[in-house]
This record gives C-alpha cells, structure tokens and sequence, in this order.
C-alpha cells in the first residue's frame, strides 16, 4: 500500500513565504495567482509512433505517443473502437519517481486523463469500428512524465489531445476476413476539446498550475476541467486537506476562464477539425 | 464500470412523476444502514448498506510502523486499502488490485489524514481496510463513510467523523445517492465527501460532465444528503458508548 | 519464501494454562476439549454473488462467494464443468495477515477446501456441462477470511457447502452457437457433505476447533474431515510440530463423531437436495 | 495433477495376482536410490531416487539472516522452497512458483523445522531447497527425505532424521509408494512422513478419499515403508562419514 | 527482434555503388544530434539522435543509497535502467521491462561503471536512467553514449567519456553505425563501447556472426566511429562549460 | 533494479595471487591458463523430458530438459517453428543466487545462449513445421544451474546441444485438423555446432573457464563462442571493467582453439548427424 509522502520542513517554510506573497497577489516565480506558465506543444517529432506530442508547461516536460492496432472491441460495444490511457511518471523526471510499474500517482494520473477523455466524448468510437462487433481500432495513449516541476496533470490532457488531433492512423480494410493495411491514413476527428487546471489552495488563497516547489507547500489541490462548452469534465481532489466549499464557485469560475486560455493556446498550434468549436 | 454487462438501459431513468428507477426522489438517500464494532479481532470496525451496496471498514493501531524505516518521526503513517470482493460486483472481479482500487484507496486515505490527529502517534502506524462485500453504486462513499466510523470505533482521535455521498446527473436531473443502474446511464457521477464541522470537502471526483451551473447546484445537492448521513454516524456513535458500561469508558 | 511465524513468549505461558485445564477436561473459554464453538449460518444475503454465505463459528467468520461463467472445459474432461476455489485472508481480519496477493497460509485454506470440495465429489460436474468439448460451467468459489479467531479451515468448508447448496446458478442455453440466459435458475445438486474438524494437540492431549489464544499455543495441530458415508476427506497437518502416531486412531474417531455433528446443524439450515444422507 | 494429459487410464492398476502396473506388491517400495554431498557449493546436498522420481536437495546455513530484520533473537529462521523443474512433469511446468509448489514448501519446512535444533543457531538463517527433476509420484516424500539428508550432510544437529513415502488406495487396494499413474487414477494418494526415534508423524496429508479403517491400515503400512526408507539414510550417512579421514570428521 | 514485423526485407542493402539503403557509405555514421542539461529536474542530463534512434539520459546523485542496506562503505552503488517508451518501436513495447531491456541495463551499468569514480563517494547511490524515445537501431550505443554525457552534465567525475557505436555485416559488407533495417536484414549487428583514452573497450556484444577476420576488421571499423562520436560529446561538453559564467563553473 | 555485485576484499587478495601466477603461466588449481576444465557430459538421464543433459565443465553442472508443444508459429514466419530459452540459477547451486524470478544474471545467461543457438542457425526451424500459418513445433529449452563454480556458459550451451542433439521430439500428424502423436519420435538435425568460451582478462594476462574464486578475482571477463566454420558466434562482454583493444586479436585465436577442442569432446560423446562438420 502506497502512503502520502512526508512533508518535509523547507515545505512548511515554503509554505509560508507563498501565502504571503499570495496575500500580494504574487508568487516566488512572479506569476500571479491565476497565471499558467508557458505551453509549448510539439507535435509528428516521432514516426514509429502513429501520434505524438511534446508539451512542456514551464519545465514540466509530457510526451504521448499513440500506437494503434487492430483487434475485437468489448463485448457490450460491438460497433465502438476502444482506447487505452496509461501513464508512467519515469524516473529520469524525478528523483522522487521510482523505477517499475505505475504506484497510485500514475495510475490516478492516466484515470484521470482516461476520464477527461472518455466523459467528454472526445473520440468518435463508432468511427473506430472496422467491423462490428469483430474487427475495431484500439488506440494506446501512453503518457510519459520526462521532467517534472509540479502539476503534471494539465500538459498530460494537452498532449494527449495533441497527439490524437494530428495522429496518422493507418487505415485498415478486410481482405478475405484479415485487416490489411490500405496504405492511407486518417487522423480521429474530435469531438470536444477538454482542458483542466490544476488549482493549489493555501489558507483561503489560491493559485492554479504550481510549480514543484510551490505544489509540495500546498495545503491541498484539486484538477478540475471544463469543456468548449463550458460543461464540467473534470474534477480530482488529488492530494490530503479540506477545500472550503464556500471556495469552490469562485474556483469554477477561474478554471473556466484558463481551460478557454489553454484550448485558445492548443488551437493556435494544432489543426483540429472540430464542428462545434467557436 | 465493471458492472451490468448484462443488464439493458430502461427507457427511462426519471419518471413522468420526478420518481427515480427504485421510486426515490431526486433528493432522497437510499435506506442507510450503520454498525460500529461488527468485527472482534480489530482495533474498530464498521457495517455500512447504502442500499445494495453493503462495505465493512476496519481499523488496526496506533501500532508499530511495519517496516520500521517507514515510521515517521512526527507523526503516524495512515495506510488505507479499497478493496472489492471478486462477488461483489456483475462480472467477476479478477483476484489482486485493480487501478480503479489503487486510485480509490488513494482518494481515500487522503480524505482520513485530512481530520486524524496522526501527530499524536510518533512512529507508529494505522492501517484502515475497506472491503466492498457488494457493490450497487457508491462504493467509495459508504466505504469512506464507514472508514471514519471504524477509526471513531477504534478510539482513534479525529478532528471530524468524515461523511460521503455521490450526486449525479440522470437524464437530465440532479439526483443524489446514485445506485448502480443509474451511474451506468447516467450522464454524471460525482462523489463527495466532507468534514461538516468544518464546511469542508475532503474527497471530490467526477466521472461524466454536467454545466458548470449543475456542478454547484450538485455540490449543494451532496451536502444535504452528508447532513443527513453525519447525523446517523453520530447517533450510531453515541449509542455505542452509551451502551458501554461506565468502567468500559 | 514464507517463514513459520515467531512464537512469542506469551504463547508459551498460555500453553502451560491450556495443558493444565486440559488434563482437567476443561479449557480457557469453558468448552471441554472436543467442544466446537457455536455456529451460524447465514446464506443469500447478497444478489450480485450466483451463492453466498457467511458462517460464524464462535468470532471466526467466514464469507464465501460464488460467481458462474461459461467458458471452455478442460481438454482432458471435455464433458465436466470446473469449479476454482480461492481464499484470502483479509487484512481487516487480523492483525497477522497482511494485503496482498493470498501467502502460503490463503494458498493452503484454498486447497484444502477445494481438496474437500473434488475429491469427495461434492459437486456432480458431469451436470455443469452445456457443450461437451466446448461450453460448460465454471464455478468461482471465493473464500474471504473477515473476522480471525482461530480455525478458518472448518467455517471456510461449511461456508463453500452452504454456498453451492443454495447458490442459484442462471442457466444457459446455445443460441446460434453462443451462450445465452434462459432467465431460469438452477441449484447445483451435492452428491456428498464432507466437514472437516481442526484438531490442537499440547503434549499428549487434545483439543478441537481451536480460538485463536489456544492455536497460537497449540504444540502442533492438523485438520481433518470426513463425509456422510465415513470415509475420511481431508487430512492436513498444518503447522510445525510431532503427532504421537499412537493417538491418531482416537482423533479419528473425534473427528467423525464431530463432523457429524457439523452436518446435522448444517442441514438443520441448508435444504440439501443429497440422495445418499441419512 | 498436473502430469498424465496424455496417457490413458490401464483396465486394471491391480492384476488377478495382487501385482501393480509395475510389478510390485502393494506393500513395495520401488527401487530407491539415495546419495549425499553430490553438489560441490551448497553446505550439505542429497540426491533421491524413488523409482522415476529424481530429486535434489541442498542446504545452505546456518548463516547470517537476510534482511536481517528477519532474524530471530532465539533461533534460526528455516527458509525451505520445494520447486520442479519445468520438465519434470507430463505437460510443461510454467516458469514461477505455482500454489501446489508454495503449499508444499510450508509442509516440507514445517516437517524439518520439528527435527531441527534451531535454537542453537540464534539469528542465523538455514535455507533448504528441493529441487523435483523429474516426477514420478511421491516428490514431496522424496524431496523431504532428500532435504534431511542434506541437513545432515551440513552437518545441522538434529533429534532426528525424517523418512517420508506415500500411501494410497488403488482399484480398492491400499498400496504403498505410488507412482504417477497410481496417484492419477487411484482413489487417494496420502504422503506421510515420520521421525522414526519419536514414532511420530511430522507430515500428513490426504488427496482422495478412503474409508476410516483404511486410513488406519494405510498409516501402518506408510509406516513398515518410512522404516526402510530411514535405514537406507542411515546406512548413506555412515557410509559417507565412515569414508572421511579422521581429521576431517 | 520486435521492429519491423511490417516493412519487407529490400532487394538489396547495399547498391552497385557501393551506398547502403541510407545513402550512407559502408564507414559512415548516420548524422548526429547531442545535446546536454536538456531536463531540469535530473543532476545531469544528455539527449542523443543517431538517425531515427533519438534517447535521453539522466543521471541523478551522487545521493543517499535507498533502502540503505545496500549502501557500500568503500563506494557508491550505480543503478542503471535502460527502458523503451511503449510506441518507440514497430509494434508496441508492452509495459514493463522486458528480458531484453534487463539485459541491457546490465551491460550499460557495467561499462559506466568501469570510468566513474565511484569510489569517492562511499554510501552513496548514483542513478543512471535511459529512456528510448524511438528506435532505429543502434538504441544501446546511444543510450550509453547519452548516459556517459548526462554523467559528466551531472558534474560526477570519470576516467573517460565513454562512446559507443555498432558495427555490423550487411550482405556481405561491413558497415558502420546500422539502422534498424539493416541490423533486422543483416547478417551480424556488433554493439562496441570504448573508453578512447585508454584504448580499451567496455561494452561488446554480437548479435549474428562473422569470420573471425571480419571481427577483427569490425572492431577497427568500430574504433573509427567511436573516435569521431568521442570528438562530438568533447566539443558538446566544452561548449556547455564554456556558456557557463565563471561564478557558475 | 539489479546492482553490481559487491567485491570483497578476499577477491582483491585473490586477484594479486592469480595475477602472479599467470606471470608463469600457472593457475590457482593448477592448469595453465588457457586450460580447459574437464567436461562431462550426460545425456538421456530423464524421460518426461524430450530431451535432456547433464554436463559439468569442472564442479559447475548444467541440466538442460526440452519441452516440445505444438502451437501457432510467429505472424512473420509462417513457416518456422520456435524455440525458447530460459535459464534460472538455482538457489541451490550457490549461496549468491536468490529464489525468485530470473534476475539479470540468469536473463542474460538465457540470451547469450538464446543468441549462439540462433544465429549460428542450429536447429532448421523450417523442418519444425507442421501446417504452415498454422501448427509448428515449439520447443522450451529450459537451462538449470545446478551447481555454480564459475563460468555458467560455456557448460550451459554444451548442455543446449546435447539435449537438442539427442532429444526424442513425438512427432504429430493432422487429423482433423488437430495435432495428434503419431507415436513415432524424431531428433531435430542440427545445421552448426557453436561454442563459446569464457575468458578472464587480469591485467594484460588473461585465462579462460574461471572457477569461481578465479571468476571473483578477475579484471573484467567476456564470453566468445566460434562455429566449426570458424564464424564468430558469440560475444558478451559480462562484467565491469576494461578490455585492452589490443588484447582482442590473440583471444579470438584462443577462443577458436578452444572451442573447437570442445566441440571434438562433444563429438565423441553425442552422435551428431551435421553434414559439414569434419
């Protein structure tokens, strides 16, 4: 069984410099509260993989790739093609990271991408379907945290989304009862575009998207996620501690307005053909 | 969600009425059943039925950290295990953890370190166990619920009893205290759990997406029913010790 | 590998106490020596299980579940269902056991039950197959120790028993070649009620059904179990130690008379369809 | 039983004279071939032949316990693993310790512990294991013969050798020493072991079943079998310490 | 060989001029791309291209040995892990290591071993990670080459950088530096890793085979490469150190 | 993660004591150093094994059983059977060999003979099908140390071809489209007889087949194996340390010298039908 870690004194210290510059609306790296740092996105650096994105949010750093195969879908969803999320926190991002199979924070970190993706319906998978209820398209989305300077929850959705927006999927066909590659390619039209944040509370002050010094002073946060509608997709309580609940409406509001900056962000970069996108 | 492979979709999940699938209203808890000390050979134990959905919780320590290089020098370590029976759910769970347990003891053991006095135990350890003998929606919740019901009953201090339900969004309705039928259709499952002497949420997810709008009427909606449920934790507590003679006190 | 588990020095006090009130027929919970605690019964207390039941004896309690799928049948037994049979000894049922995967005690529990179970044919398997060669019952016989005090071996019997005797088993029938639901139920019909009687031995005496106190202290114990029609089912020595070869012939005949016993109750509670039961 | 996938059941296990599928009366044991200090590395090693059954053992100790957190104020801690090659049996064995293997290594370790003088090993390990090469029935009799050897042979103080065989009841007859088509299609198969100087049994088990009586008859003959077999293991030891130059004994 | 189950072998690897299915000359290495401190969170970091193989080494310590029984007095203990992402070949790389990447961590751990001073850092654990982001071949001399740069970034110090390259056979030629096609379709493929300044090797493994006398060639070949990837990770080096201001050197 | 092997400091003393020796090309047991250990082998020894040998190369002994089943060949080899090779230090070959699964030690003894099998071609895979796509022959070649004094390798390929030499595959026939015995046994013809030898390199001296003390005390060791053609076969570098480049050239003659000198041995002792050995 896995334990919370210890929190160490510097935390506590640190824990009490980051109030106080909060009750200034400022913070050690000079963001302001409801400042996210830098996105980058880089997307198609790899070609073994049928989708890949690089996305660094300050020095946070997530690459996704996105492997497909050919195989039976689940029983109960004959027509559907299915996905897959893992994501493995590797040792070289972290010396807090340890080597072998995903412990409970990369497990909750591929749940909770898995269910941003899932919930929203961002995939089609009836479009995943070759032929049903035998032959379907199963998408691995396999998360790699590769440097790791706190919140590493809202660049993993963001290059997951990247990686399936411009992912070359290889189009199959059936050939005496086989799949067969036909040569083309096609990229999973999505249909929504689900961001999250992840929101640091201190006190009754809070801040979004901490860096690693900042996220291991934190009294307790949460990630949640909006969709281009303005639907809630997301919400993860991901650490000990109370939330005020008279704090929250004011949270929703802020992470409302900071998925639409990220999704602005993510549109800029990636071409998404995406219907209902304003 | 593992379960109901086998059973179909009813037409509809809300009647013309605003009655749910097993005649509830939308803000009605299913029928609540609580018992503290069911188990002889832990320190604290508790039953909890919400409905179908039948857990045991049981509680071990303050004892020696195991092994020792985890003990901690200020405080108790809080080890927490969600755990399912392979019967307890429609289609067999496969024996060992699954990722869904392995996030779920997670989110629960940082619900219960949020109100244990753990500082009052240097360098010892707590063990809590949930075991889910019959899962039919809300599994996590009752499993918090009696979790903090099985410290109280180990005697464990606490700054607040922890009381959790889930509220969701059923063909277009809020509604409280899912059951299984209608987390599988439903179009949103949110658990909550709080520390209500403090107004303060210790355990939030959220599987499926409603308005922003629905989220905080839907926040609103889960307090009421942890109201009602800390009530019954309370009396259950209460009857407990008044039941004790004055020497066991 | 496992290790056999310390003795601590209470354990040899306590022996001490338990050989002498056993030289006076008595013992620390005032049983006499071939008393077994009481038991309880208790069976269809979940839906979602095809069998349940949940057995007390004294603080021991013992939950069994039993799940049925359809699937291949063994090569070499084309026409006979199959049945597994799994313990666990949970974490909230003792301080002693540990979480994770079932320790060389849960793997002992299940197959001496599931020894019990096969080799006195309790389950008539011919009748568990839908399409020789090709579909047939498999029976999930799950053992979950809850609560320990001694002996998990004999309620975990009573509690698989009880379970199949009044599971209800969906049927099934091929359609187009698959597997399908009639909506009928069925029991499994049980051709034979083995018990089995945990048997503690301190110097040259002994005691049955041991409470925890008294195993922690026992010199060496073993477990043993016959049927209805006297033969012996089950035979286990399970934990360090020397039986006098001199006094197995008078513990058979304490284990039959008591496992007897064990049966009456048992069918005082369960409605066993069993031809041959007297 | 994982062996015999393929070879049928014969008409009879017993023929009109009394004899088994081999030859042998039912109160035989097969050929026994019995060797010690055939491995050049471990502290003490012994080799066994029970007709086709070919097993080894070897003893590592008394040394230090590791993790030391595993050491015993009072004794030595008894490691014992009894596994099988993958080619031993009929179908091939899987890579890994299978439930059969683990619940035999407790009943082999738990058997050596009750002979073995631990106590004067305080904190100290010794670490036993039976390796099965080939099975032909009886391993776990075999291996936990071959394994007091190999203490033995390590020069272990102990109050006794173990002598260890198997009993069973074929086409109605109770038969001694089974070999693997005996086990597969017999009624029962019961592996006993004793420590002949206490006349006591220090392993049992029963897979089948068998009248009260018989079980009676079948220990007395597991006996008059576990006899000869410990002669032969004394004859080996002294043989093999008979041929040591004064200095070294 | 996992890659390529799709890609059929081509007529020929090497043409009439003498160019391999690259374009490359038979001594020619594939362009390459180095780059030290690439992640932040690591002591030391290097990422490496050779072609189509792209990976990342980090390095952290030297820190406290963890658990601390395996401290050493008299040096520092190196953990070495080699690990492919899962869709950094053809077909996808299940999760966990496999026995290949085992092996590989192994032989990479020995050659960084054989330059670090390990020595002037008793009790301490220094841990060398190397993660595959795409394989073309070659992955393991990357992956140490990287590794030996993120060791240097990480300021430990060391006899020698160490380079590494493969040398193979390709329709009967030697060649230098194979690309995944070429090490799937030839007839030997040769990692080498050598330490220059002593003109000695540290890693070496064959993969196919050769006449004795190509071997011999084949290391010289290899010798060739490593020299020109050696003059690489100085000049990388010497330019990181140099963009530094003195108050950081 | 698996960590090098602490070196005592009886290894050091040990090392300047061989190094001293080999300056007058003597060895701590009294060989020279390029001598080989007597090597026996033994085939045969068991019967539920397809094959089997039991080789010592000086008190280190290898048993190696086969195991054929028939299954699916490989997608991109339709026509191949397969083989696999597995290799476990046993516990009681040594006390530095845990239980447990395989370690690094016992993966990379497992390929470095998986790899000299391979590539050098031994055994014709194609003459191992049996409906091609289909059904193929699979054999597990399963290599057990039994008794560890040094260089596992060379004796465990030894054993690989011994048991693959004279191994009794029952060969299968299609009857319905299912494999059954046909009741009569064949020997997989073998295509090359590769061998290696492990050498000890201290200082510029080297030896070859270390006993264990000498394996302790070494600079750096490598595994070479050559074929009967005088093909390089094997190369494994298998410790730490350094290896002088210009030491190589007069290894590669000692290895092929060597090998050759067991593969004479082997020849006399297995009935090899190899039509291009002389």
């Amino acid at each position: 069984m896995a334990l919370t870690p210890k929190k160490d004194l510097t935390a506590s210290i640190m824990r009490n410099k980051i109030y106080s510059l909060l009750l200034q609306d400022k913070r050690i790296d000079g963001r302001r509260p409801a400042d996210l740092r830098p996105i980058k996105i880089e997307t198609g650096l790899l070609t073994k993989a049928d989708g890949s994105a690089l996305v660094s949010m300050g020095s946070t750093k997530i690459l996704t790739g996105i492997k497909v195969e050919v195989g039976a879908p689940f029983p109960d969803r004959p027509d559907e093609g299915t996905f897959t999320v893992n994501a493995e926190l590797l040792p070289l991002a972290s010396a807090s990271f340890e080597p072998g199979p995903p412990d409970e924070r990369g497990i909750e970190l591929a749940r909770v991408v898995d269910r941003s993706l899932r919930e929203s319906g961002v995939v089609d998978l009836k479009k995943l379907c070759l032929v049903k209820g035998e032959k379907v398209y199963i998408l691995f989305i396999d998360i790699y945290v590769l440097d790791y300077d706190g919140n590493y929850f809202d660049p993993s959705l963001i290059s997951a989304l990247a990686a399936l927006a411009t992912a070359k999927i290889p189009r199959y066909e059936i050939v005496d009862g086989k799949p067969q590659k036909t040569g083309e390619y096609f990229s999973p039209e999505l249909s929504a575009l689900p961001f999250t944040v992840m929101v640091g509370i201190i006190g009754e002050r809070f801040l979004i998207d901490p860096q690693l010094e900042e996220e291991k002073a934190l009294d307790v946060s949460l990630v949640m996620g909006t969709d281009e509608k303005g639907n809630m997709t997301c919400v993860q309580k991901n650490s000990p501690g109370q939330i005020p609940v008279g704090l929250m409406d004011r949270l929703v509001d802020v992470v409302a307005e900071k998925t639409n900056e990220i999704r602005r962000k993510f549109l800029q970069e990636i071409p998404v053909k995406l219907a209902s996108v304003s | 969600m593992l379960e109901f492979s086998g059973i179909p979709r009813p037409e509809r999940l809300i009647d013309e009425n605003g009655r749910r699938i097993d005649g509830r209203r939308p803000d009605e808890l299913r029928p609540i059943k609580m018992e503290v000390g069911v188990l002889d050979k832990s320190d604290g134990s508790a039953y909890i039925e919400f409905g179908g959905t039948k857990v045991i919780a049981a509680v071990f320590g303050p004892r020696e950290a195991h092994p020792r290089h985890l003990a901690l020098p200020d405080r108790a370590i809080l080890n927490c295990r969600y755990h399912m029976t392979s019967f307890s759910v429609e289609e067999r769970k496969p024996l060992g953890m699954t990722r869904r347990e392995i996030e779920l003891s997670k989110v629960i053991r940082e619900a219960l370190e949020t109100v244990t006095f753990l500082e009052e135990f240097p360098r010892a350890a707590i063990d809590v166990y949930v075991e889910v003998i019959q899962a039919d929606g809300g599994t996590r919740t009752a499993g918090l619920t009696a979790a903090s019901l099985a410290l109280a009953d180990a005697g464990i201090p606490m700054a607040d009893l922890i009381a959790a339900t889930a509220v969701g969004k059923v063909d277009g309705h809020l509604v409280l205290d899912l059951c299984d039928l209608e987390d599988k259709y439903g179009e949103a499952d949110m658990p909550v759990a709080m520390a209500p002497r403090f107004n303060s949420i210790v355990m939030l997810q959220l599987n499926g997406r409603m308005a922003i709008d629905e989220f905080r009427r839907a926040l609103a909606l889960a307090q009421k029913g942890i109201n009602e449920i800390y009530k019954l934790q309370r009396e259950v507590l209460k009857r407990k010790f008044s039941e004790l003679s004055p020497e066991e006190v």
